[in-house]
């Protein structure tokens, strides 16, 4: 058993200290990342089990808490920070054969969103998470101009979006922080009834629209296809695979641990079906293909939202499981959506016609990945599909159902069409040459097929994430001890 | 054994026969045609030399899907035949129904269809065309009637429909079912593709349509078959709707009468183009078919 | 053990798919030996009805069973899947040069056929369910890797419907779930009788939409032909008569197991037949007469078939709804004759299309004389198709109408006459012109398909044959599935069926038509010989003919009767749902201009918008 | 001999039929044509004496030539000939088939078509009026229960003197096979 703050602080370091390995050897540094986010996994790993039997909270500075900075590690957290050191993985394997060569600025602020990532998951206070949630966004916002040309501008439109989340958040803190005279969440949460409904319902709204524009919820999302489109395919990945898990696990943090009123779910499920909706109908008229898949998870943050906010512990479950697998899912499409895209030297859908046969392994991964999105039988996407219904249907939602599903449908719709023209046209294109992801397609695949076939798999974690979630007095209780 | 040479003896009785008095029944038909139009006619017996004189002729064939045509054209209709009550003659008419004779005489006209178009000439195909398009026009409205006929006498065997009418002549459906006989008749015209449903065969359009490859044999075959389906398609109509007969002579009789209506009003009419001719069937006949249906099942 | 029948084959695919990649006919014969393994397997099964199977499962905190069973029903389904598997995959080995993907289709084949095995098997939603997809997903990239451009559309549309009616059976399946707390067939259908009518309706209606699309019935209709018409060809057979009748097999679930019918038994009647059953019969009716009428104006040969399948389709749906044992048992033997007669007639045309490589009718022409065999089939699976005697196909049909007159449903009666006359017309049009007519100068070196190829042929020759002579056996496993299923069941012997208003004897029938014959044969025999010419040396108004291109009559066979329908075959239904969905999509795009423009400033007002909007809301509540 | 016996009187049979029923395929090239309406309606009749009119030459036992055979004409008349089924018979009607009539001095008009047909006999007249028309046919009815038409006999055993007239004014003749 390793010591958790690790997660955090080793990436940082690594980071900063990025440009003397480079001068040791030039190729070092992607190397670094790799390992660093290994070893976070490995860091995770041995402390499941004795997360899974109590969260673990680690007191910094030595003081304990309310007064002290902590990381709360619960179930829930664990499952994130284990999303997000595991995208973060794949996705630095996938930059080991890339062909592009980015300098160590790239993997420093590469580690540096991944820290910022597993912090927000962590931490166990408030202003450490819009510290977190900063440093997250920073890295985003110039990890994004790597790809150059008008990435810039994506980067830039995110950099006002976040300001303006910045603003919203910092305000929710402020205004908390009169009302309850305390940062720590746990604190807060025990002392949320104390405050005015009136300030409460402020602070809570404030809060879901700064961290919302992280979540990517409508409307505050629209510079996420922007970003998604113009950034690297690392960075695209990393967004949509670890970023929006840790800001679903903000959101979910603040709204069921801070202010658990049913208004606010209202909201949250009525902007979630919004963000469903919208962001389907919006991919399926892209014709290029990393906006498609930009607008796709969109729509995805939606339905995690939507599910997440029924509020039943069956809905929050399915929710988690939507939610890991589209991590896993998404990171494997935008990884072989930029190999093909590199291959064929175009966005563009229809160009990418043909290259099923002559680019084989990144064509099967996007096929299976869309397939598992698509929730076919025996992969990890229909046990998540099957649960979110069962669980909307359970909470007596029905044109909720109905509209997941229609959703549901839209989405095939347009993920068909990609898989169709990939094995199913002909293009004559010379085909360039492109980064090798055997590797990560099949870590991935397996990934997909094992939790398709044994979602059991990963029954505990949910369970218990979902159990925790649901119950803030728990969260305080441990927290605070006997205070 | 002797069964056995019994039912052969019958089987070939009623073919010889059934084929004498169509072949005579064309004859009649050539002469009433004659004096409608002023003409002295050729005699009665013309069509038997007809056939006498084809089977004396060379012929060709365009291959064996041409005489395997020809020979499911005749053996189709002979097969019909022995479903078919003829007064007294009845062979297997009891196992019979009047659905399974209707789709027999398909097998008749898939193999003429089959064979003609084997000979490769084009307009047979548009002549078959043009016959199957016209088949589909009158074969609606009889198997609504037939339809109607069945279920107000709870039968389908055409023995069992023509001993439903048996008693009185007012029994007949004839004058039961003015309506539907009259319809019947109609169908009937178009089935033996009389004028003005003729447009199948039209001679100077299109050689002929189905027969115009065929010369010597095959065209004398094809001749005994038309004559046999004449007699089937009138020992329907005189079974359903005249009653039936109790002995081969007024059963003749009967048809005979049937076939000079049907050969007077089919020497009327100009010809009708096929689509024209399918819209009639499916307007008047069909209409009125399915009149007299609705008021026979409710 | 019943989940072999599904492993054996799911095992076999991923076999095949690597034994492929070394060897191009290692696939198909694993297909054909796996399939004939199990069909052997499901011989050795018969009659032990009471052969079950259940797990239990614990996942993610439901309680789930999957259970099978072996019912008369699913065993007959099952065996019609291996066995015309068996014969396509014979087939298939000396034609798996032609594709593209070979691997992959005998991958995805077999897993069709262990999918479907899974869904007959099934004894719980669950399990269909998941058997039911993996069937649609897997049958759709079968149909996509067919040669054309299209049939990426087809099968995307294919896909696209199925999966919005399998969303439907979900939701329905789920709801019954929560209610009953398991997923298994009797306790819904025991839910279903004791709960109010209207909503158990809605339920099952909703459960059977799956069902309704993989049948081809209109409207859901407009996936068939297009699917069909581009599939590879060895797949079509499949698809049109095996695929189309897993649907039926969830309806007859769906109305007898599920106990639709009983539910609906006392709502409003229809000469003693409940409304709603009536409206299927009705769709029914619809769907044959759509079917013949397009049918009719193909000119590709496979959407030809296909149109026919779709109209053949609609005799089965009337004879279930209807619900009579006579109808029923008509269904149930059209069914089988179906998939009988219609893979062989896509078996003849891929054989066509094998040496040919067209589908349009007017490029081929003549093909009898050099393939004779491919001809025989084909004559025989029409006459057959047509209903003429003494094939399988007249009695399936003949049941149907007694079943129909014997209740006096007119106008489900007028619709079955109709498309059965018409089928004359549109199964005559290939027959015309792709076996007989003018040979094409390009085609003059053409061979009869291989021996393999030439089997299943064959053997589905003697099938239509044997089934036309002894429908007892059909009506021998029918018979039990009606007991099974609690309809009483028709007299029947070897060789003859009591229909309502007499009976069908195939004997006398075969008899005599046997007398018809000998009698013509010793007519034509004794005639004078004929002369052997040419089909070029045909009547020509005296011209010569050079040119046997142009002295083909094909293209719109049947010009005149389309004339008639040209108005009704232009409003296309497909086209209608296109721009239905077409425009409900667009809407995406309208938003996305109102919305995400491109202008950040406005990103950053949304936000505020939205607060202002929540706090209004909240202050309002 | 028996057999000869019993063929023979077959044959005599048969060609009573024949002239009992011919059907006849009326090459209209030229204003002959014209006369046979009302020979074969009611003024006339020529379907009392079993004579009617047929479709295709595969139907036909008589070959009416009615009128001038011009070069391009006479290739089709040869290819319609050899299309029909023995026995059969050519008339050669009105006296351009005779002579070329009165285009006697053209120079593509075929002047006397027996030198490239069978004729079994000319119905004289510019044109023959339906009597004569009539008259003709009614002798080769004679002719043919005689058994003395036999000009597709005639045709096969001379069938070289044939072939060399029709290529010498035709070139090559396209021919059945």
């Amino acid at each position: 058993m390793v010591n958790l703050t690790l997660i955090i602080a080793l990436p940082l370091l690594m980071a900063f200290t990025m440009p003397i390995f480079k001068m040791l050897n030039s190729k070092l540094p992607k190397f670094i990342a790799l390992l660093t986010t290994a070893f976070n996994l490995i860091v995770l790993s041995s402390n499941f089990t004795e997360i899974m039997a109590a969260p673990l909270i680690l007191e910094l500075g030595g003081w304990q808490a309310p007064f002290a900075i902590n990381l709360y590690v619960g179930p829930l957290a664990l499952v994130a920070a284990f999303l997000i050191n595991g995208s973060a993985f794949i996705l630095s394997i996938y930059n080991l054969s890339q062909d592009y060569q980015f300098d160590d600025k790239f993997y420093l602020l590469f580690l540096m969103i991944t820290a910022g990532a597993s912090g927000m998951v962590m931490t166990g206070d408030l202003f450490n998470l819009f510290v977190f949630i900063e440093i997250t966004s920073i890295a985003a916002y110039s990890l994004t101009t790597f790809a150059g040309g008008s990435s810039y501008e994506a980067s830039f439109k995110y950099l006002i979006i976040g300001g303006v989340g910045s603003v919203f958040l910092l305000l929710g803190i402020g205004f908390t922080y009169s009302a309850v005279g305390s940062l720590n969440l746990a604190e807060i949460a025990a002392s949320a009834g104390l405050i005015n409904p009136l300030l409460l319902q402020i602070t809570a709204l404030l809060f879901l629209i700064g961290i919302g524009i992280e979540a990517e919820l409508f409307p505050l999302n629209f510079w996420v296809p922007d970003i998604y489109t113009e950034a690297p395919t690392a960075v695209s990945g990393i967004m949509s695979g670890a970023v929006s898990a840790a800001g679903i696990y903000a959101l979910a943090r603040i709204f069921f641990t801070l202010f658990p009123a049913q208004q606010f779910f209202n909201y949250l499920l009525v902007i979630g079906v919004i963000t469903l909706i919208m962001g389907e109908l919006i991919a399926y008229q892209q014709e290029n293909i990393k906006r498609m898949l930009a607008y796709s998870s969109l729509a995805q943050m939606g339905l995690i939202v939507t599910v997440i906010s029924l509020g039943t512990e069956a809905a929050v479950k399915a929710g988690l499981f939507q939610l890991i697998n589209h991590s896993i899912l998404k990171v494997l499409l935008f990884i072989s959506a930029g190999v093909l895209i590199s291959a064929a030297g175009s966005k563009k859908i229809k160009d990418l016609a043909g290259l099923g046969t002559k680019k084989p392994t990144a064509a099967f991964g996007f096929t299976i990945a869309a397939m598992g999105i698509l929730g076919v039988p025996f992969l990890n996407g229909f046990i998540s599909k099957f649960m979110i219904i069962s669980s909307s249907l359970n909470a007596d939602q029905f044109l909720i159902t109905f509209l997941i599903l229609a959703a549901a449908l839209i989405e095939i719709a347009y993920y068909l069409k990609v898989v169709q023209k990939l094995y199913f046209e002909d293009l004559e294109i010379e085909v360039k040459n492109t980064a090798v992801i055997t590797v990560p397609v099949i870590l991935l695949t397996l990934l997909i097929i094992g939790l398709g076939v044994y979602p059991q798999l990963i029954a505990e974690p949910l369970e218990k994430a979902a159990a925790e979630i649901l119950n803030n007095s728990r969260y305080i209780m441990t927290v605070l001890g006997g205070i | 054994m002797i069964d056995l040479i019994y039912k052969i003896g019958h089987f070939l009785l009623i073919t010889v026969f059934a084929t004498a008095l169509g072949l005579l029944f064309m004859g009649i038909a050539r002469k009433i045609i004659a004096r409608i139009q002023k003409r002295y006619g050729p005699p009665v017996y013309q069509p038997y030399l007809d056939v006498l004189k084809l089977f004396g002729k060379d012929a060709i064939t365009h291959g064996f899907i041409f005489d395997f045509g020809a020979v499911m054209a005749l053996g189709g209709v002979i097969a019909t035949l022995f479903f078919i009550p003829l007064g007294s003659w009845q062979l297997y008419s009891m196992e019979g129904t009047v659905l399974l004779v209707i789709y027999l005489l398909a097998v008749a006209s898939l193999g003429m269809a089959m064979g003609t178009v084997g000979s490769g000439n084009p307009q047979a195909s548009i002549g078959i065309s043009r016959a199957l398009t016209q088949m589909l026009g009158y074969e609606l409205p009889f198997l609504v009637i037939l339809f109607s006929l069945i279920f107000r006498y709870q039968t389908s065997s055409i023995w069992g429909l023509m001993q439903a009418q048996a008693g009185s002549f007012l029994n007949w459906n004839l004058f039961a079912y003015p309506m539907m006989a009259l319809v019947a008749f109609v169908v009937l015209i178009g089935m033996m593709g009389k004028k003005p449903f003729d447009a199948m065969i039209a001679p100077s359009e299109i050689g002929s349509g189905p027969v115009v490859e065929s010369g010597g044999k095959y065209l004398g075959m094809l001749l005994l078959q038309k004559s046999i389906t004449i007699i089937i398609e009138l020992a329907l109509y005189v079974n359903l709707f005249l009653g039936g007969a109790d002995n081969i002579f007024s059963f003749s009789f009967k048809m005979l009468i049937v076939w000079i209506l049907a050969t007077m009003f089919g020497s009327l009419f100009p010809r009708f183009r096929i689509e024209d001719g399918v819209k009639f069937f499916w307007k008047w006949p069909l209409g009125i078919a399915i009149l007299q249906a609705l008021y026979i099942i409710i | 053990m019943l989940t072999k029948y599904i492993f054996v084959p799911a095992a076999a695919a991923f076999a095949a798919y690597i034994l492929n990649k070394k060897n191009k006919k290692a696939g198909a014969t694993i297909t054909a030996l796996v399939s004939a393994y199990l069909l052997l397997s499901l011989a050795l099964i018969y009659g032990s009805w009471e052969l079950n199977q259940s797990f239990n499962l614990s996942l993610m905190g439901y309680q789930l069973e999957f259970l099978m069973a072996l019912t008369p029903l699913s065993w007959l389904f099952a065996v019609l899947t291996s066995a015309i598997s068996l014969l396509i995959a014979v087939f298939s080995i000396d034609s798996q040069a032609d594709f593209k993907f070979s691997s992959v289709f005998n991958l995805n084949f077999l897993l069709v056929i262990g999918s479907i095995m899974g869904v007959l098997f099934a004894r719980d939603f669950l399990t269909l369910f998941i058997f039911w997809e993996l069937m649609t997903w897997t049958s759709f990239y079968l149909i996509s890797s067919g040669k054309k451009k299209m049939a990426g559309r087809a099968a995307y549309r294919y896909l696209i419907l199925s999966a919005a009616a399998a969303y439907s059976f979900l939701m329905a399946v789920i709801f019954i779930f929560q209610q009953t707390g398991s997923f298994a067939f009797e306790p819904a259908a025991e839910f279903l009788l004791n709960n109010s009518a209207p909503q158990s309706i809605l339920l099952l209606l909703a459960i059977s939409l799956p069902f309704w699309v993989k049948a081809g019935i209109f409207p859901l209709h407009v996936w068939v032909k297009d699917a069909h018409g581009n599939a590879p060809k060895e797949f079509s057979p499949f698809l049109s008569g095996m695929l189309l009748k897993v649907g039926f097999y969830g309806l007859i679930v769906v109305f007898h197991q599920l106990s639709f019918f009983k539910i609906i038994e006392n709502t409003i009647a229809y000469r003693g037949l409940p409304l709603l059953s009536y409206l299927f019969a009705l769709l029914g009716a619809v769907t044959i007469i759509t079917g013949t009428i397009l049918a009719i104006r193909q000119e590709d040969m496979k959407k030809l078939i296909a149109y026919s399948s779709i109209s053949q389709m609609g005799y089965i749906i009337i004879g279930i709804a209807i619900a009579t044992p006579l109808g029923f048992s008509g269904s149930m033997l059209h069914l089988m004759n179906h998939l009988i007669f219609k893979s062989t007639i896509f078996l003849a045309l891929a054989a066509v299309i094998y040496r040919t490589g067209t589908t349009k009718m007017y490029e081929v022409g003549g093909l009898i004389f050099r393939m004779p065999l491919t001809f025989a089939a084909y004559l025989t699976a029409i006459i057959a198709l047509a209903g003429i005697p003494p094939t399988n196909g007249f009695i399936s049909k003949w049941v149907i109408y007694q079943a129909l007159i014997e209740k006096g449903y007119l106008f489900l009666a007028l619709a079955a006459f109709f498309g059965s006359i018409a089928s004359f017309m549109y199964v005559f049009k290939p027959l015309s012109t792709v076996f007989l007519g003018q040979l094409k100068p390009q085609h003059q070196e053409i061979k009869e398909v291989p021996l393999l190829m030439k089997i299943p042929m064959l053997i589905l020759i003697g099938v239509i044959v044997l089934f036309g002579v002894f429908p007892g056996i059909q009506m021998n496993i029918i018979s039990q599935i009606s007991g099974d299923l609690g309809i009483e069941t028709v007299n029947y012997s070897l060789y003859s069926i009591q229909g309502a208003f007499g009976a069908w004897n195939s004997l006398y029938i075969f008899n005599v038509f046997a007398a018809g014959f000998v009698i013509a044969l010793l007519v034509f025999g004794l005639a004078k010989k004929s002369k052997l010419v040419g089909l070029l040396d045909t009547y020509s108004s005296g011209e010569y003919v050079t040119d046997a291109e142009s002295y083909h009559y094909a293209y719109q066979y049947y010009r005149p009767f389309d004339r008639l329908f040209d108005n009704l075959a232009a409003k296309s239904l497909t086209g209608f749902y296109e721009t239905l969905t077409a425009n409900l999509l667009k809407s995406g795009e309208s938003f996305r201009r109102i919305f995400a423009a491109g202008r950040v400033q406005n990103y950053a007002l949304y936000s505020v918008l939205l607060f202002v909007i929540l706090a209004a809301v909240g202050w309002i509540i | 001999m028996n057999n000869n016996f019993v063929k023979g009187s077959w044959q005599e049979i048969l060609d009573w039929a024949q002239n009992k029923s011919i059907n006849m395929l009326h090459y209209c090239t030229g204003c002959g044509a014209i006369e046979l309406p009302p020979t074969m309606t009611s003024r006339y009749d020529m379907s009392r004496f079993g004579i009617g009119p047929a479709a295709t030459p595969r139907q036909a036992d008589l070959l009416l030539v009615t009128g001038y055979l011009s070069t391009k004409t006479l290739r089709r008349l040869i290819y319609t000939y050899e299309q029909m089924q023995a026995p059969k018979f050519v008339v050669g009607f009105g006296s351009c088939t005779i002579n070329g009539g009165m285009y006697w001095d053209s120079y593509n008009t075929i002047k006397q078509l027996d030198k490239y047909l069978p004729v079994e006999m000319y119905i004289a007249g510019c044109m023959p009026r339906p009597e004569a028309i009539l008259d003709g046919l009614l002798k080769l009815k004679k002719m043919i229960n005689n058994g003395e038409a036999d000009g597709y006999q005639r045709y096969q055993d001379n069938l070289e003197f044939y072939h060399q007239n029709q290529e010498a004014v035709l070139g090559e003749v396209q021919r059945t096979q």
